[in-house]
């Protein structure tokens, strides 16, 4: 299946990119992508738990069953305001 | 999608509080986040503001909701500026208007504390030193 | 005797908070108070401010020291109009800034509480059944 | 000796003016002068005790002994803001 896969802020600089489109395994959780996104990417090593995660928008737990077709971000710790 | 909470220009908050007010609220309470000169000892120049859009639009409509429903006497307006912003620029304001004071300054104070807690929106501090993504640990400095 | 905090035009709100923020500030907060289009169950129509003009001017000015004395980083200014005012319009301005939040919050919310409670101003409603001073007793509905 | 006493609001009107020049006594104090308000005045009968007082622009008991020259106000409820 295909999902989308945003990175934002700090994540878009050491992922190079904002958003990807990504093959992955039925049952793959957000928590398995930002294992991914640690091994490409020594600068993400020592964060072995991913940030606050969005599915299709809305905060989701790491371990949510993606499903064809979702938007998934990496919210790296918010500071609007 | 339509954006009402989130601006790329600057805000002009006495629209903003001519557009919350009815006839029947007596109060006003403003809130507004300006870019200051310092942060942690180190001095700043601008600060960037970037935003998953889509989501901060629909996490800020949220709070205002959410607020408008515990506090049903208030009105309520939230905005929200994004990209490059200097030294003195308004960053969001933040508009209560109720009958009565105790409301719309509960409300004001409730809504920047929600809002600074989960909206997906990320500043990037620029001073002489370089920048910095505030929040995100150490070895972030580029 | 030149007064600062009183006035007989219409507050620009706008002004009032560039004038109060330094460049080190990061929180506005802002309380107006407006004619609202009721009281008490009546219907108002527009209020007539007045004041003793000499003491309010000094009451509001010790006010305005008292709480930067308590509070040495908040910015600080108030300003009342007088005369008559119709129903929207802005009888009195607050804004406090600061590096922080809860401070300019906290000093802008216990302004307003002591100026209420101490300043010698005076407001009579215009409502349709005829006008009234504000907190006298009874006999007054002329 | 002679004082300035100042009527605002409610009291203006039931006073007719705002501001009287009075001959009084050395030791009259704001508390006297209510009496005598109060005895011109059928609408503040029922007002024993005077509201707040001001002497010289400052909030002062009602037992203060007034000196030549001093400028008296009563205030009624304040309302601002």
């Amino acid at each position: 299946m295909q999902i989308r896969l945003l990175c934002f802020a700090v994540l878009e600089e050491i992922a190079g990119t904002r958003e990807q489109r990504l093959e992955v395994a039925t049952g793959t959780t957000p928590q398995d992508l930002w294992a991914m996104m640690r091994g490409k990417h020594p600068r993400l090593s020592s964060y072995v738990t991913p940030p606050l995660v969005a599915v299709n928008q809305e905060y989701a737990p790491p371990t949510t069953r993606l499903e064809d077709g979702d938007e998934v971000a990496f919210i790296p710790p918010v500071s609007g305001g | 999608m339509k954006f009402r909470h989130l601006t790329d220009d600057p805000i002009d908050m006495g629209r903003l509080l001519d557009e919350t007010r009815r006839d029947s609220d007596g109060a006003l309470a403003l809130f507004a986040g300006a870019v200051r000169n310092h942060h942690e000892g180190r001095s700043v120049e601008s600060i960037f503001y970037e935003a998953y859009r889509e989501m901060a639009e629909k996490e800020l409509a949220r709070i205002v909701e959410e607020l408008k429903s515990e506090h049903s006497e208030v009105s309520l307006t939230v905005i929200h500026r994004l990209g490059l912003l200097r030294v003195g620029e308004i960053s969001i304001a933040i508009v209560a208007t109720s009958s009565h004071r105790a409301e719309a300054f509960e409300v004001c104070r409730e809504a920047i504390e929600r809002i600074k807690r989960s909206v997906p929106i990320w500043k990037k501090e620029r001073s002489p030193d370089g920048e910095t993504w505030v929040g995100w640990q150490g070895e972030n400095r580029s």
